[in-house]
């Protein structure tokens, strides 16, 4: 199936393309969530607990959602890198932002392709990519971080993943120095401890017309402060809210068919001596002894209780 | 546009009217009667204000546009801290009704009145916050008729929607929305398939985080696509250039390579009607109880207002029409045709990146034919009203093989109040928002499929992973 | 059936009768949580949409739990009062708790017979009835209400409902003046707006030993302050909490099968060109055409999304 | 006992340990090494103290009651706001493992260790609050051995076993069975009738809010009733008095009257093994890959911790033993024959107060047959791990009739952080709870039940009240 027909694309996070190529960042798939993403190079081999991947001969060439035998015999798919399976992997270099919560940022901040969007702060990186990809190609993120090496590691990272284009990284701090840019934002997003002293700031990046933002806050001290803040900056719609994933696990359940006994000592069930006697003899007939089987979606036993709540609010306009 | 003023208003517009936490999608239209939330008014005076602008309604239903835009709730800073006071006699309003209908009259504004009752009730001071702030939003809803024309979006029309036509939509609450356009990866430049009876909202969205960059298959059963709703978006022409529709009853036609869009089937779906009529019989159907009607397609709004004006020229060119008439179905027959064949050789190539439905049929027959059309390595979401059928697809998925990270999940939503002392969730909230099964597609190889299904799923007893990684 | 052999019991809410008697509290259940209490009187007649109902001969020597076919021919059941029918269908004189966080209050503050229990404020008497039920027929509730109209209102239901014995109501302010009983009580509860002044006197109302105490705010705020006033008065144990009831109705539903349409032009099913025929062919071929029934569980479109916080100490042993 | 000095520990006790939101479940007895939590310790000293004390666990594993009560965290008012200025290199804490055990063996206390830590940790300062405290939690738990010991209650219980053991009593949690206990109406004076398989858990929180008032029937399968958790309540002796129980397998024949407890029967029921043995046999049944041994039933904890100690005397006793066997044996058939009479007998009245159902087993037999024995206007609870079963018992039951108010929920619990500046809900939270269908029984007439069924099936479209009141 390798080899032949396939075409020469820049890999990027924002477009597809079918086949790995050399440079490629790529996601190991080995089962049940476990994943990593490995950077695909000629001449590197990559270890998993299924043996080693060398990647001139299993990686390049073969087509993305392809099967790959490590050399113990187990095997592996190799995808083909999103801004989702990103935020499963990436390195965390702070509490991140999961798609849960980016997907509901995303279309209450009404991203789309062309849309200008503010960030701070860049963190991992997580929310930046889903917002790069959506935003591409016209679009544009300026994302600010406080943390030096924070911000080099995630231009690094845009880099490698070909979205540098789309993204400006600075360094500086959100609360005192803004967003670097006035008047052209639609849509402002605020991950820092203290976002009511960066709204300003938001509204001045926003477009004169108007546009939105979003706050994201663990506490609800943080909420009522940012509320205030919103408010005193003519913020309007400002609206709070918090979304929970629950995740079901398919299973097969057997029940157990209660023993009730037999009606009578040695010959079949003769009824009971009940009021309704059509409806109740034998309830249970085709249920005696036995399991009934069922498919149900479990919810795991402990799951996520909180991430953070969501303020969104709209600059009016003036 | 960057840094300029923002799109202005104007004449066959798709807009939104806000008032509140209220939707109504409408065309904007001259000289045409508007009702929304009790208020009937006309959109004449909107056009070419910039969107975002407040209006409040005038007599004679005239717009105009508010001086101080402020939504803030009327401010009170008294408050009893609880009611023990209050003993309820239903004397505590000392204005008469007579009293409001002269206010009314001599033209003072809604929110001139909401104040003037707050002070003439005896009891406003006592009632603790919470009771004020109930009263107060009841007031204003009563007597403010204040809304706001914004732009369409995803956003808004899925709040609408789930809001008002819930039924319409399967349901399909704005938040699952939101996450089966990031667990699709939907974005510029890819080639989608979907699979929707959400009165096309669910396409509109997709097609707004595309932003007319790639291609869209629409994938429909009956006659036609219903794009009642992706109308609301108004979204520029080109957009609809790449936005192809494939008849659910051909994919196994052209599963199994006997598909043909030649004419001798053409009859067969010519019966059927046409895209808008059978949108407005699917939608008759689907909510038959629906108690209030929206203007969610503008050129529904429009037949149904205008009828007496139009009608007269419609009888005037009927004959005309009629020889044309025949001249215009070839044409047209001849483009549908042109554009199912398109469809079919994007389906045939196979390489969709990604498949997205959200129907009221039961959606395993849906996935197992329409995954055949997905490259491996792209994401797909199936959303569902209800759990149980989706516990079937995983099943069924999980048989044939080819996906993996199969995920069934729901998502929670909780609205807050937060206001000074007095912030805590909202004190109703969605009682659920549908289901969603996504998943990633891979290469399907031949043979491995019951193994696999006996390891995903998942026990509490398993300490590590498998050695099969699906 | 009715007649003959019913014992005569004073009718109470914690202590279940057989037969319905004249001066009993009977709930009329009109069907779809639709009911409505009933003063039981020889001689009276009560109005329901399905006709009336003549308590001497439709009522009185009646078994609980019996349908009553009122004059237009429709009928109801006549249901034994508990506290969480009452709580269902109590004259609302304030908001009121409902069974959800009742049931959590009261194993949380270890209620059982025998308990000491002190309550502020009285309310409606929704939490009043179920607390005294759970702690007769030897505990005892000190309930405390500031609004005159409410305590005489709430102490006139007691004796109706025949637990005037085992609750004390008191019409006082009891930020102010406490619960009027020292070191006798096992838990507290606290429905107030200003919590944190009363935590002092549900201290000094606890055993010396210790005891348990809960207090219920709809907003955080109050939440807050409470558990700084808890900790301040030494109190541990501080959890705060909310539980919200997730009612589903059961019902049958039908899905259509979509109409895929046929494989070849006229003659049945040829299989897929897939790439894997075993599994493929034919997918759905024992759905073609029709309808999928199943019974599931579905929300109400609308749901109660709070009530209150609830925050529970300890009053530790000194 | 009131306004006097509360209850004091005693030896024979059933207590619980408690170690923050850790609990366990306790024989107090003397020269008996406890573990819990890590630590191993000897009961001995806490004898004699108030229930409710607090001790710290010192050299020797002796107990030594704690001057100041607090379980405060270790507050430090210095935070940083955000965590820009830490580069993490693992060299943040100046204190060697060496100095840490060199203060341990100094005999210096894990309070004072862990304030230590703090001080000599160069980026604690700048961590944030958060970051801060989960330090200070997690070297709390590593240094500081500080236990209280309370008495028993359906709250600690519940809790404890849901947190420790969730397998052994279904999932249920503790929410739900304070629902249970709600909805079914328990209290004083009433006849009730509980058939659980949650270790007697659900039976012990029955008795609990009953009080020793009233009766209880337990219905059991197999062998013998489990009350490993019961027995951990340390209720009196005489609640057991009126504590009965019935063999699920003569239910039937009971309903239909041809029950009998006469001794040709009794070697069936011989055969099984005691209440003791299988009550063993039935945890490790459920619960094969518990990974924590919990001393949930105290005797169990006796026989293994002293068997080296007793085995000599064991062994002489043998012969005696073997004799008086036979007689014993004899007088326990008669009393266990006479107890199942009285079981059935109350059983037979049909006049139950309620009925509670909580057990591994499809519920819709059960309820079947089980509400036979309830009276008209009781109201009835079952729990059920999953969803599913529930609806199918929904379904039988409309059928069946003589219930009303029949509901279906599930309850969510959201825990919170209440700290100054950083309150929020917890991180994790239970994924669920159970189920829970509950309703009320009337007097079953018969003929209307499949009409009645029609009509509660609740429908979108009904828009009023139909005449049927079920």
């Amino acid at each position: 199936m390798p080899g032949g027909n396939y075409k020469i694309v820049t890999m990027s996070f924002v477009e597809y393309g079918d086949t790995i190529k050399d440079g490629d960042t790529a996601i190991v798939f080995l089962g049940h969530e476990s994943m990593f993403p490995v950077k695909v190079q000629h001449g590197t081999v990559t270890q998993t607990k299924y043996g080693v991947i060398r990647h001139s001969t299993d990686l390049i060439g073969k087509k993305y959602g392809s099967k790959v035998t490590c050399s113990k015999g187990g095997w592996v798919f190799i995808l083909h890198p999103t801004p989702e399976l990103w935020t499963m992997n990436l390195p965390h270099r702070t509490q991140i932002l999961y798609s849960t919560d980016i997907s509901i940022i995303t279309m209450m901040l009404e991203l789309k392709p062309g849309s200008i969007v503010c960030e701070s702060g860049t963190g991992s990186g997580s929310l930046s990519h889903a917002l790069i990809r959506t935003v591409a190609p016209t679009g544009h993120l300026y994302t600010v971080e406080f943390h030096q090496q924070r911000a080099e590691k995630a231009r690094e990272e845009f880099r490698e993943h070909g979205v540098e284009h789309l993204v400006t990284v600075t360094n500086q701090d959100v609360c005192k120095n803004g967003f670097g840019v006035s008047n052209i934002a639609d849509a402002v997003f605020l991950d820092i401890p203290s976002p009511w002293e960066a709204i300003g700031h938001a509204k001045s990046a926003l477009k004169a017309e108007g546009g939105r933002i979003c706050s994201f806050s663990p506490c609800i001290e943080q909420v009522q402060r940012t509320c205030l803040a919103m408010e005193e900056y003519g913020f309007t719609e400002i609206n709070t809210l918090e979304i929970l994933l629950r995740v079901y696990n398919v299973r097969t359940i057997s029940l157990q068919i209660p023993d009730l006994g037999k009606a009578a000592e040695d010959n079949s069930s003769s009824g009971f001596d009940s009021s309704n006697p059509s409806q109740q003899s034998s309830p249970c007939a085709n249920l005696q002894q036995g399991t009934v089987q069922f498919k149900s979606g479990v919810p795991l036993r402990e799951v996520v209780g909180h991430t953070g709540y969501l303020t969104f609010a709209t600059k009016s306009l003036v | 546009m960057e840094g300029g003023p923002g799109p202005r208003i104007r004449e066959g517009d798709c807009a939104v009217l806000k008032r509140g936490d209220v939707f109504k999608a409408v065309s904007v239209l001259r000289r045409r009667k508007i009702i929304f939330e009790k208020q009937w008014f006309y959109l004449d005076n909107a056009i070419g204000h910039i969107y975002g602008t407040t209006f409040e309604v005038t007599n004679g239903g005239n717009l105009q546009p508010k001086q101080e835009v402020e939504e803030t709730t009327t401010e009170t800073k008294e408050a009893g801290t609880d009611n023990r006071n209050i003993v309820d006699d239903g004397k505590s309003q000392k204005l008469t009704h007579d009293d409001i209908k002269a206010l009314k009259d001599k033209g003072i504004k809604g929110q001139e009145i909401v104040q003037q009752l707050i002070e003439n009730s005896t009891t406003f001071r006592d009632k603790t916050e919470f009771a004020q702030d109930k009263y107060i939003k009841k007031k204003k809803k009563k007597y403010e008729a204040i809304i706001t024309i914004v732009k369409p979006s995803t956003r808004i029309l899925s709040t609408m929607y789930y809001a008002r036509e819930p039924g319409k939509i399967n349901h399909l609450r704005y938040d699952t929305l939101a996450q089966m356009l990031t667990l699709g990866n939907i974005h510029a430049g890819t080639k989608m398939i979907v699979m929707e009876t959400c009165a096309g909202l669910v396409l509109g969205a997709v097609m707004e985080r595309m932003g007319g960059y790639g291609s869209i298959i629409q994938m429909y059963p009956g006659g036609g696509p219903v794009r009642a709703a992706t109308s609301c978006f108004g979204f520029p022409k080109a957009f609809f250039d790449n936005l192809h529709e494939f008849p659910l009853s051909k994919v196994q036609s052209l599963l199994c390579g006997t598909f043909s869009a030649e004419p001798e089937e053409i009859p067969l779906l010519e019966e059927e009607s046409n895209g808008l009529s059978e949108e407005k019989q699917q939608e008759t159907e689907e909510e038959p109880a629906a108690e209030t009607t929206m203007e969610m397609n503008p050129a529904e709004e429009q037949d149904t207002m205008d009828i007496g004006a139009e009608e007269v020229e419609f009888k005037e060119n009927k004959e005309k029409e009629n020889k044309e008439n025949v001249r215009e179905k070839q044409i047209k027959q001849w483009e549908r045709r042109k554009k199912l064949k398109e469809a079919a050789a994007l389906l045939r190539e196979k390489n969709a990146d990604g498949l997205i439905v959200a129907s009221k049929f039961h959606p395993t027959p849906l996935l197992l034919s329409l995954l055949e059309f997905v490259a491996p390595s792209r994401p797909f979401v199936v959303y569902c009203q209800y759990k149980e059928p989706l516990l079937d697809c995983y099943t069924k998925l999980r048989e044939r093989g080819g996906v993996i990270n199969l995920k069934l999940s729901e998502s929670w939503l909780r609205n807050y109040q937060v206001l000074p002392d007095r912030s805590h969730p909202k004190l109703t909230m969605s009682g659920g928002g549908g289901y969603l099964l996504s998943g990633i597609t891979v290469i399907l190889e031949q043979g491995r499929n019951p193994e696999v299904l006996k390891v995903e799923e998942p026990s509490s007893k398993r300490c590590k992973l498998q050695d099969l990684p699906c």
